[in-house]
């Protein structure tokens, strides 16, 4: 009962700081200020938000970027975009998400390393994700250049809903299938032509 | 006057390779490395006004390619060089385990896509403390001196270079209603249902616009999507109904919009 | 029933945009993005508000002057002292700072100069700087769109140890290229390790 009764002030507490936080809120934070463990507040947390799901609320609680933050319901988004004359979010060019997939992927890395991957010069478009924030120098190389690294911030990970890299899918899940990579092989065969497959 | 515009089609060399290669894997059998050559060399042709730097990575691929053409097409000779053999292996291997690397990062590419545009549909709280609370947030103001606000200030007004955005290598290549259906079609299935504004965000030019709308009247002569536009001069809502498997673009007749 | 469907997905809606807003949404906002009139935008917004009392959440939907918003509840006022005072981290973000001086360089200056200038929407950053009261607003433009003009406060001055804004250096008339800029901050960083040079 007691017990209880401490949640229950708790869950509102978490509920008043998470409403007043302009970013997601960590759970160890919120262990240090409402002094409990922070698997305890990480229970609650759950629990709140599944609660809201359940209550069939607008908004939700969600874990993003290694913290809690509130958002509006994803089905609710046409209401939302109407009423945010920003509402509609610029979507990334091609060339964006891959050079953001390598560097979320192999960070730290350099200009360099993306280059040879990508076979073009990135510079435009680390500028552009580094201008929306999604990407940052974190290091510098120790070699002689010591070229810029960059890594992925937390805006990356907010934009793409995740809580931290560790939530990325494994990179080995995108490992061409055995089709592709026999097709590529075909494609570059330098032995014996079969009986006249040049046109 | 045929239509033609900027359109990224390519994103660089070992793009356009896996492009060429996997355009033609419908049947593996198929795959002929002579074909391929001369479809990249015919694309390089394409991309006259290109790039100088830009030119020299897809050129040097194309040295490889050649180079292995030309080794194909002269096979069992006795009089080879061993080490040039060795070498001209090493070096496909290397182009193997390019575009290996390049397909890999196209496809989580493609998963970041799709993470993003569902997490777009969600808007963040970012409202922060109301009045009652005002003057109890840290100072931000601490340790900052005027010399930084100078600095700050030069640093703003540093002219910052045009973000050429991804279009700068590619900028040359002519496109067509039917490479903007490719894409459509390619981009399409993912997004599943999409609003045109978001289709069209990421480009530059009123003729690219166009021409993608033009994709979009096309596929929906063919029955692949469906329109809804809730009102007048409203945003179109873009609707895939093709499903998931990968349509053949060349299945698809797109008549030409001359001009 | 069917009246009642409408009422819940209009209730979604109005958790949703609130949710979201940085400003108070005024009812008829709401109704006008909702379609539905004003009168039943109110009615549900009291239903709303008095069903999260009834609950007993850490936060209220409450009526201000410019309409409806989320706050945290006021009992819980004690805990989000704490977390504005110890859980935020102080920090100006690069992008208020350039903001910050570009205003104090400038005044006074419109939205549109200033984003002219940062090539970004300055929206965001210009709500934080307002807020916290180093930036106001001291004019309007005489211009058809009578904009906004803003500059610093005294209180701009104060917190920086300035008597006036010709305290701050000198700008030259031309603008040293990026590298000089690094230089010289670089330069700066040496001679004094402020205390948050390692941020």
């Amino acid at each position: 009962m007691s017990n209880e009764r401490i949640d229950a002030e708790t869950v509102r507490a978490i509920e008043a700081i998470v409403m007043v936080a302009v970013e997601p809120v960590a759970p160890d934070l919120l262990a240090q200020l409402l002094e409990q463990p922070t698997a305890v507040i990480e229970r609650l947390c759950n629990e709140l938000a599944a609660a809201y799901d359940e209550a069939g609320h607008g908004f939700e609680l969600v874990r993003v970027a290694g913290g809690y933050r509130y958002q509006s319901h994803a089905d609710l988004a046409p209401y939302v975009e109407r009423f945010l004359l920003d509402g509609q979010r610029a979507r990334m060019s091609a060339a964006a998400l891959e050079t953001l997939a390598i560097i979320a992927y192999k960070q730290p890395l350099s200009r360099a390393q993306i280059a040879s991957i990508r076979g073009v010069d990135p510079d435009a478009v680390l500028r552009t994700l580094q201008a929306r924030g999604y990407i940052t120098e974190v290091d510098r190389d120790t070699g002689p250049g010591q070229a810029i690294l960059y890594g992925t911030t937390t805006s990356f990970l907010e934009k793409l809903g995740l809580n931290s890299l560790g939530d990325l899918p494994p990179i080995a899940d995108f490992v061409p299938s055995a089709d592709v990579v026999e097709a590529l092989e075909q494609g570059l065969r330098i032995d014996a032509p079969a009986p006249d497959a040049a046109t | 006057m045929s239509f033609a515009v900027a359109t990224p089609v390519y994103e660089g060399p070992f793009d356009l390779l896996l492009h060429l290669i996997l355009r033609e894997q419908v049947d593996i059998y198929e795959v002929s490395l002579s074909r391929i050559v001369d479809a990249y060399l015919a694309e390089i042709e394409r991309m006259n006004a290109i790039d100088l730097d830009v030119a020299t990575e897809f050129l040097l691929i194309a040295a490889t390619l050649v180079e292995l053409k030309a080794r194909r097409l002269l096979p069992g000779r006795d009089d080879v060089d061993l080490d040039e053999e060795l070498a001209l292996w090493e070096e496909r291997d290397l182009l193997l385990a390019r575009l290996l690397e390049c397909k890999t990062f196209k496809d989580v590419a493609g998963v970041f896509s799709r993470l993003a545009d569902e997490a777009d549909r969600s808007f963040p709280r970012t409202t922060g403390a109301d009045e009652r609370f005002a003057g109890l947030a840290p100072d931000l103001l601490e340790g900052i001196t005027g010399e930084r606000i100078h600095l700050a200030y030069l640093r703003a007004m540093v002219p910052k270079p045009t973000p050429r955005i991804d279009l700068f290598h590619v900028a040359p290549i002519r496109a067509s209603v039917a490479d903007a259906v490719a894409e459509l079609v390619d981009e399409l299935p993912r997004a599943g249902r999409i609003t045109f504004r978001r289709l069209t965000s990421g480009l530059a030019e009123r003729l690219e616009i166009i021409v993608r709308f033009l994709a979009l009247l096309e596929l929906f002569k063919q029955g692949m999507i469906e329109l809804d536009q809730r009102e007048k001069f409203g945003d179109i809502d873009v609707l895939w109904t093709g499903g998931l498997e990968p349509v053949a673009v060349g299945s698809i007749a797109i008549d030409d919009y001359e001009g």
